[in-house]
């Protein structure tokens, strides 16, 4: 495996996953009208949830902001469709913990929306850009649900050389970001100008694995109208679209652990994040609706959509078609890092990038056994670190040696439970191991 | 040469812990982690070289001259004693670091098998003083082999699914007895 | 009459509770040094018992008048003294034993069972008692060295005692009377000894447990009704 | 709307992340190692008569059936079906010389699986190869039986010491295509180098064994075995013979091999595999035995944990 | 102050009791233990004699050989004492040898450590009684088993060879000093 | 015979004289401060510095239990009635008057907690659980039935009960607390033993979310605190009690229509 790799840009370690990208990616997006009802959460990105600025019984219209940032990491929420405030109330999630969310009743009567002015983006100043990104509440569309400006403001004395556009698309199934490659590919290129031009960056490069060679073909095309944008062809490797991995791939630094991409001058956006960035900027809109991938062999009708953020997911799957008996997971998210659903009413959040529902020979999972100490993890684990010792000492709550062992790095991106010949849930234990090394380190910062 | 096989036999193929029996209490007590483990190793070196020039000492120019040899046991004991006693209260007086790492395992040393079997075996075999030495560094350093990788074996034990009742000294006993099967590979190498 | 129990307890203590050599997981060199055949565990566990004993009752009497900083010092000397009493005495009259058990007769000095019983018991207890416990120790000592030089004389050399029991079909086997058959051994009869000693702690505990339960039961409003 | 609500509808399963996973499983990869073991298996029946196949079956039978009762005694799941117990037993008989006694190989099955495995908590637990554990025990307790050996059905040797021993006694170099196909004394299931390279080439090629491993030993036994052989080529043999000879090839592609009781990381296999070889040459060459393959690798298992300690890979981006 | 001489004085009078103790002990322990070991070593030189009735300690650098006579006082032949590394530690035997020294009585190995079982055959009858009037000229050698041996050679034991090779080389070590001492008329 | 006595005398004696001497002087010159309870507690071990108990010898061992890093029983050698004296030693310190026992403020069985449809699969561990959105139960406050609270005790205090709801067995339980922070959802607190009443949820949902998630849920609707003269004071929906303030006289118990506030009395 690694005896070939190296004609290709591309990681050490990583896994090669069934990709099943072919149910959803010939299909183009189609709009999801509005549900009767929308779950608006008033947390969709890391930090402090925004506050409410409506009450029970307001009415709003659609894009009008219901929502205001409370802090500096956070964003404003905006309506996703006119109607009326039904509740304010802690509502199911799909991060599986309720969170505080408005619902609004949809109402096609009342008219009227809020939308920002459109300004050309060829003159537009990099301040105006970061500000109307604020103000249009974007987050990173790469899961992680970062508000898009903080990215954008680099601190003092950061000196970014290059911005990398992640068009890895890297988990099995989902095709948003191919299908936006390919349907808007102008708007991702001008995204990334925009990008570019907010940060102060002289070069942009678009990260696209070697199994999308059409949207390779397209945007190449696009991108020599402009100058310092190329397009990077990476090879197909899971977690390939990971920060620090495409970084790794596309310029050959590495991203020290515990540092953010900043620190190796490089700031890198979603695809998803690019379009956004240019519907705020040059359409004036604030991020209303979230495209997502419906796939997988347990789903009906797969499907590439444009859905209203706060679309509960029972609407979104029973546009779909509806979800088959033999479905055993449904997930939000793609399958590697995706989180598993239990309740349908959650709604579909703006950093939302797919719904993929699995039968059970998708899944493919075998009985747990013991660690065999293959290696195999080890192997495949993109950050070179040991999960299998890791998560034997968070079984044992041994945390402090799993500090040792640099639990703190980990990325959760489940190359190594996939890999795991004995089914060990690795990052599981990981993820709770790591949970409590940070506990732990801000107990002793405190002392 | 000679030197050499002495070292060699002391230290892998007549290993004090696996081969003789000696220092098992501290090889089960002092096991169980790594950094404690080559610590103890390391002390026990020391005091290994010191006793074997004290003994020797002793041994060849009082009790053997007066014709004391019956008195061995009583004087060997008690000079290891006072001997580490005294080593430990150097290291404390000199170097506290020092101390936490080597220091706190040598009152330990004082009641190990190994010591006083070290003497006996340097009166027993005439060694001269310079195969004294060779025999006190070899026997050391076998020990601490033993030990550091016993250490690390059971760390990792650590993480097994060993029967409740077998934890602790009687897995460490069983390890050793199959580290014991691997070292008589080493057989008729001296 | 409670003083007997009370003195029998020091005696019997010593063979099961906290028996030396797999309680207290002490002595462990002549355990498993000279312990391929019983006529040389007997041996081994009489002449620790014999210094036990004698080291014990001498360190009782002296405990008042033994300052603590040295204590140990004194406890050192007066055991290599009976030490050395026991190995010119095994030279003098029993030189075949002598020779078999070769240099672990005066490492006995160094076997922690014997400190630790002078530290543990006789440096704060009288001489009856100091002597019984002594015995009771050096009994279960003597019990754990025959147990297991039976086993490995059994399976090592067909024989107990020089007796062949095994008939001459069986073929010898010769790891039992090698370090390793040593080591396994011990570690075996540790084990099972552990989990026997943990089983009866969690039949002691279910006991308790299986009370607990109806007792909460039978109360009103109490904390467990939950469970019903 | 407000409350949380189950879902009616669905049967679904809740699990943390990743979703999916991939072919890879211990049941198949131990299958895998159990095919790849059947070139060794005809080549002992080949070479020493069907014999042989009773020792595999009683070995592989004892090993299965002491498992499934250590499990039941210690009230875990009987795990027999993942055919771990089976390759202890397979890879035990392998090693024993020809037509050894049927009780014998039980003892060492039991042995093997209880001391060298159970005892550590079973499957991935055990420090130690639980074959080679089994069989230093039978080479402890028997020493006689163990180094009784016959001589193959196609050979007109009158000798039946096996290469290493007529080296080591007598000084006579075996014919080293006699000793790649197979036709010399030894162990039932070593002496076929070539039977063994086929099998462990299909374990390196299906990705189950780790190449590294190997190519280290062979690397390894050249170069220590070279050095003495360049240095006196009359008093010492030339390295392939030390490639050939005794259980070398046997244990280098599955006794060292083995997941569990080797490190985990490349450069762990590379420091373990020398190690194993450089203790074989000095073992074959000064040590009293005539072989020390089995004791090279059961002494390297007892270094595999602070190999792993001491070769932790590089974390992503940190810098040393 | 007082602790310090307290302490000093404690473990000096227990020293010196356990001194004067031990002397005393000593003092009857040590003809015992002398005796004892002249014992075995008299039982080992007739036990390699069986014909010798009383022997005489011949002072020879380098080796310990005593002169064995018979009942009439006539000498019958010498008992070497000598040792050397076997497989696992040394290895020490008694050898009976005819007056001339080119034929072995008999042998006996005294004390050795080898191999429980494998080595250990070594003292064991069917392989010592093979020196029984072995000639030791020009040197003892070995074979393996199999092979007829001559009238030098013993049969090696098979899966203890180096330990069987070892004690031939012994007594050819003990001899090649014995017949220097011969050569050199010490005996 | 004379001379070899007065020798063996003298070299004993001097032996001894040095050692002691040395010792005297060790004692008055590098006695180092250090915190009493260690040397309290190096006095009540054996001494025998056998490395038994896995420390550098006895004194390593006082200070490592001193610093809390070993049980009280951890000596092999001084065996229980060392481990008895140590244990008054540090109790004494400790101060401990009442007896404290955890509680386990939920009453959210098996059967009374509504589960999910979905099945969680995965280790069956409270903390990991708690990660994978809780487990099999609705309620995101209640107990997981993990059991990790049981495996975290030291001492077996704790056992699962069948309606997966853990039992605290006071008889074995010392109050050390550990299972306190074994709960990933702080369910368990430590209380002094004859404290008589608990509210026995920690749901802070609204009345009907809380309803519909759990039988014995405290659902919020304040009755107990109205009555309870500043006793008890509610907290989002869930009602927390003031044990200085609380007169257990003036609650109605009988009011609570799930039973979350209930009087536990030991008769």
């Amino acid at each position: 495996m690694s005896l070939f790799s190296f004609a290709k840009k591309t990681f050490r370690g990583g896994v090669h996953p069934f990709e099943h990208k072919e149910m959803t990616e010939n299909l183009a997006f189609e709009i999801m009208p509005d549900p009767p009802t929308v779950i608006v959460p008033l947390s969709q990105h890391i930090g402090k949830q925004a506050t409410p600025i409506v009450k029970k019984g307001s009415v709003v219209s659609l894009g009008s902001v219901v929502a205001e940032p409370q802090g500096f990491v956070s964003i404003p929420i905006h309506s996703p469709v006119s109607g009326k405030v039904m509740n304010i109330h802690r509502e199911p999630n799909t991060s599986g913990y309720p969170k505080d969310a408005i619902i609004i009743q949809t109402d096609t009567t009342i008219e009227g929306s809020e939308k920002f002015e459109p300004l050309n983006y060829e003159t537009i100043s990099g301040e105006a850009i970061r500000e109307r990104v604020r103000i249009a509440g974007l987050v990173g569309q790469g899961g992680a649900a970062f508000p898009t400006f903080i990215k954008l403001s680099p601190p003092d004395g950061k000196k970014i050389d290059y911005v990398i556009l992640n068009g890895c698309e890297c988990e099995p199934y989902l095709t948003r970001d191919y299908r936006l490659m390919l349907e808007k590919s102008e708007d991702v290129v001008v995204g990334l100008n925009l990008i570019m031009k907010a940060v102060g960056v002289e070069n942009g490069i678009i990260g696209i694995e070697d199994n999308k060679p059409e949207a390779i073909e397209k945007l190449k095309g696009v991108a020599t109208r402009f100058k310092n944008i190329k397009v990077e062809v990476l090879e197909t490797k899971y977690p390939q679209g990971a920060e620090k991995m495409l970084i790794r791939a596309c310029v050959g630094r590495e991203v020290p652990p515990g540092k953010l991409p900043m620190d190796a001058g490089v700031i890198v956006q979603n695809i998803g994040t690019a379009t956004a960035i240019y519907d705020a900027v040059v359409k004036g809109e604030p991020q209303l609706y979230a495209a997502l991938t419906v796939t997988g062999k347990g789903i009906n009708s797969p499907k590439n959509l444009m859905v209203k953020v706060g679309t509960p997911l029972q609407e979104v799957l029973d546009y779909c078609g509806g979800v088959k008996e033999e479905a055993v997971k449904v997930i939000v998210g793609g399958p590697m890092m995706g989180i598993a659903q239990f309740d349908f009413s959650a709604p579909v959040m703006k950093a939302t990038s797919g719904i993929v529902v699995l039968t059970k020979e998708e899944v493919n999972e075998h009985p747990e056994t013991p660690c065999l100490k293959c290696g195999k993890c080890i192997e495949a684990c993109p950050i070179n670190l040991v999960p299998t010792k890791l998560s034997r000492y968070s079984q044992l709550e041994r945390y402090e040696d799993a500090e040792d062992l640099n639990i703190t790095s980990c990325m959760e991106c489940g190359t190594c439970t996939f890999t795991c010949p004995a089914n060990i849930p690795l990052v599981q234990w990981i993820r709770l191991g790591k949970q409590k090394v940070i506990e732990l380190q801000k107990e002793k910062k405190t002392a | 040469m000679e030197l050499f096989i002495i070292f060699i036999s002391a230290a892998v193929v007549n290993n004090f812990v696996l081969a003789y029996f000696l220092g098992i209490c501290p090889f089960i007590g002092v096991s169980n982690k790594l950094s404690s483990a080559s610590s103890m190793g390391m002390a026990t070196t020391f005091v290994m070289v010191l006793t074997a020039i004290v003994s020797y000492l002793l041994y060849n120019f009082i009790l053997v001259p007066f014709g004391l040899e019956f008195l061995q046991i009583p004087s060997f004991i008690l000079v290891i004693a006072s001997l580490v006693q005294f080593v430990e209260m150097v290291i404390k007086k000199i170097s506290q670091p020092l101390y936490r790492a080597l220091g706190i395992f040598l009152p330990l040393i004082t009641t190990n098998c190994a010591i006083l079997g070290l003497a006996l075996f340097i009166s027993m075999r005439d060694y001269n003083f310079i195969e004294s030495v060779i025999f006190g560094v070899g026997a050391g350093a076998g020990f601490t082999l033993a030990l550091v990788i016993m250490a690390g074996i059971r760390e990792e034990l650590e993480l097994a699914d060993v029967p409740k009742g077998f934890r602790g000294a009687p897995i460490t006993l069983i390890t050793a007895g199959i580290l014991a099967l691997a070292f008589m590979g080493f057989a008729g190498m001296i | 009459m409670k003083k007997q129990v009370t003195l029998w307890q020091d005696y019997f203590k010593g063979i099961w509770e906290i028996n030396p050599a797999f309680k207290q997981i002490l002595g462990t060199c002549p355990t498993l040094a000279v312990t391929a055949t019983v006529e040389n565990g007997i041996a081994m566990a009489l002449a620790t018992t014999f210094v036990l004993t004698f080291s014990s009752f001498i360190i009782s009497l002296m405990r008042k008048l033994i300052p603590s900083q040295v204590r140990i010092a004194s406890y050192i000397v007066v055991i290599a003294t009976f030490v050395t009493i026991v190995d010119l005495v095994m030279k003098a009259q029993f030189p075949e034993l002598s020779k078999s058990l070769g240099p672990f007769i005066p490492l006995i000095v160094v076997n922690c069972i014997i400190l630790g019983r002078a530290e543990a018991f006789a440096s704060k207890n009288g001489p009856l008692r100091s002597v019984l416990d002594a015995l009771g120790n050096g009994t279960g000592f003597l019990i754990a060295l025959v147990a297991l030089s039976a086993i490995r004389e059994l399976f090592g050399s067909r024989s107990v005692l020089g007796l062949q029991i095994l008939p001459d079909t069986f073929e010898p086997m010769i790891v039992m009377i090698l370090p390793a058959g040593a080591f396994i051994t011990y570690g075996l009869l540790l084990g099972f000894s552990n989990t026997l000693a943990e089983r009866k702690k969690r039949i002691a505990q279910e006991e308790l447990v299986r009370k607990y339960k109806p007792v909460q039961k039978a109360g009103s409003e109490e904390i467990i009704s939950q469970e019903a | 709307m407000s409350t949380p609500t189950a879902n009616p509808v669905y049967k679904l399963e809740l699990t943390s992340s990743p979703h999916v996973h991939s072919r890879w499983n211990t049941k198949q990869a131990m299958w895998l190692v159990i095919i790849s073991l059947l070139p060794p298996v005809v080549a002992s029946v080949l070479f020493y008569g069907f014999y042989q196949l009773f020792v595999i079956l009683v070995s592989v039978g004892v090993c299965v059936g002491t498992e499934a009762l250590i499990k039941k005694a210690r009230h875990k799941e009987v795990t027999i079906s993942d055919g771990s117990a089976a390759i202890t037993g397979l890879l035990l008989a392998l090693i024993l010389p020809p037509n050894f006694s049927l009780f014998f190989t039980a003892i060492g099955a039991i042995f093997a699986i209880a001391i060298g495995k159970e005892i550590f908590g079973g499957l991935g637990y055990n420090i130690f190869n639980p074959a080679l554990v089994g069989r230093a025990f039978l080479q402890a307790a028997f020493p006689v039986a163990m180094t009784t050996w016959a001589i193959p059905n196609f050979s007109d040797a009158v000798s039946k010491a096996t290469p290493l021993a007529a080296f080591k006694f007598e000084k006579i170099t075996a014919d080293l295509g006699a000793m790649f196909m197979g036709n010399i004394s030894g162990s039932i299931g070593e002496t076929s180098g070539l039977a063994v390279l086929l099998g462990g080439i299909f374990l390196i090629v299906i990705g189950v064994v780790n190449w590294r491993v190997p190519l280290a030993m062979v690397l390894g036994v050249i170069v220590f075995g070279g050095i003495f052989w360049l240095i006196d080529p009359s008093k010492y043999p030339n390295p392939f013979f030390h490639l050939l000879a005794g259980g070398f090839m046997f244990g280098a592609f599955y006794m060292a091999t083995d997941w569990v009781t080797s490190p985990l990381t490349g450069k762990g296999m590379w420091m373990y595999g020398g190690g194993i070889s450089l203790i074989i040459v000095v073992i074959r060459l000064f040590g009293g035995l005539p072989e020390g393959v089995m004791y090279a690798i059961l002494f390297m298992n007892g270094f595999v944990p602070l190999i792993n300690k001491y070769t932790k890979p590089r974390v992503f981006g940190e810098v040393k | 102050m007082k602790t310090a001489i307290h302490m000093i004085a404690t473990l000096l009078i227990i020293g010196a009791i356990s001194g004067g103790l031990l002397s005393g002990i000593s003092n009857w322990a040590d003809p015992l233990i002398a005796m004892n070991k002249q014992k075995a070593t008299e039982e080992a030189i007739f036990l390699v004699q069986p014909e010798g009735k009383s022997y005489e300690h011949l002072n020879a650098p380098g080796v310990e050989i005593y002169k064995v006579f018979d009942g009439s006082n006539k000498p019958i032949g010498y008992s070497l004492a000598y040792e050397g590394n076997g497989f696992q530690g040394k290895i020490r035997v008694m050898v009976g040898l005819s007056s001339d020294l080119n034929k072995i009585v008999s042998m006996e190995v005294l004390e050795q450590v080898e191999t429980p079982g494998l080595g250990t055959k070594v003292t064991e009858s069917h392989y010592k009684d093979q020196f029984k009037n072995l000639v030791t000229v020009p040197s003892l050698n070995w074979v393996k088993e199999g092979t007829a041996p001559k009238e030098n050679e013993v049969i090696a034991i098979t899966g203890a060879t180096i330990s069987s090779k070892a004690v031939v080389a012994i007594i050819n070590d003990g001899m090649t000093k014995l017949r220097k001492l011969q050569q050199g008329g010490k005996l | 015979m004379e001379l070899t006595f007065w020798i063996a005398l003298a070299t004993m004696g001097g032996l001894g004289f040095v050692f002691a001497g040395a010792l005297a002087i060790a004692d008055k010159k590098l006695r180092v401060e250090e915190n009493p309870l260690i040397g309290q507690v190096n006095d009540l071990l054996p001494g025998a510095n056998c490395g038994g108990c896995g420390c550098a010898g006895c004194y390593d061992f006082s200070v490592q239990l001193v610093e809390g890093k070993k049980p009280v029983n951890g000596c092999p050698v001084g065996g229980e009635d060392t481990a008895k004296a140590i244990a008054e030693l540090l109790g004494l310190e400790a101060g401990a008057s009442v007896k404290i026992v955890p509680r386990i403020l939920c009453k959210g069985g098996n059967k009374e907690a509504v589960k999910k449809m979905t099945n969680y699969y995965g280790p069956l561990s409270c903390k990991t659980m708690h990660i994978v959105a809780g487990g099999d139960k609705l309620c995101t406050y209640g107990c997981l039935g993990g059991g990790d609270c049981v495996e975290a005790c030291p001492f077996n205090a704790m056992i699962m009960g069948e309606n997966g709801l853990p039992i605290v067995i006071e008889e074995i339980c010392t109050g050390c607390g550990i299972c306190v922070k074994a709960c990933p959802r702080d369910i368990i607190e430590m209380h002094p033993i004859d404290r008589e009443v608990f509210v026995f949820c920690k749901n802070h949902d609204d009345p009907k979310t809380s309803k519909a998630v759990c039988d014995v849920a405290c659902v919020g609707c304040g009755i107990c605190a109205r009555k309870s003269d500043g006793g008890i004071e509610m907290v989002d929906f869930l009602g927390v009690i003031n044990y200085d303030k609380l007169d257990p006289e003036k609650i109605p118990f009988e009011k609570c229509s799930t039973g979350a506030i209930t009087r536990i009395s030991k008769n």
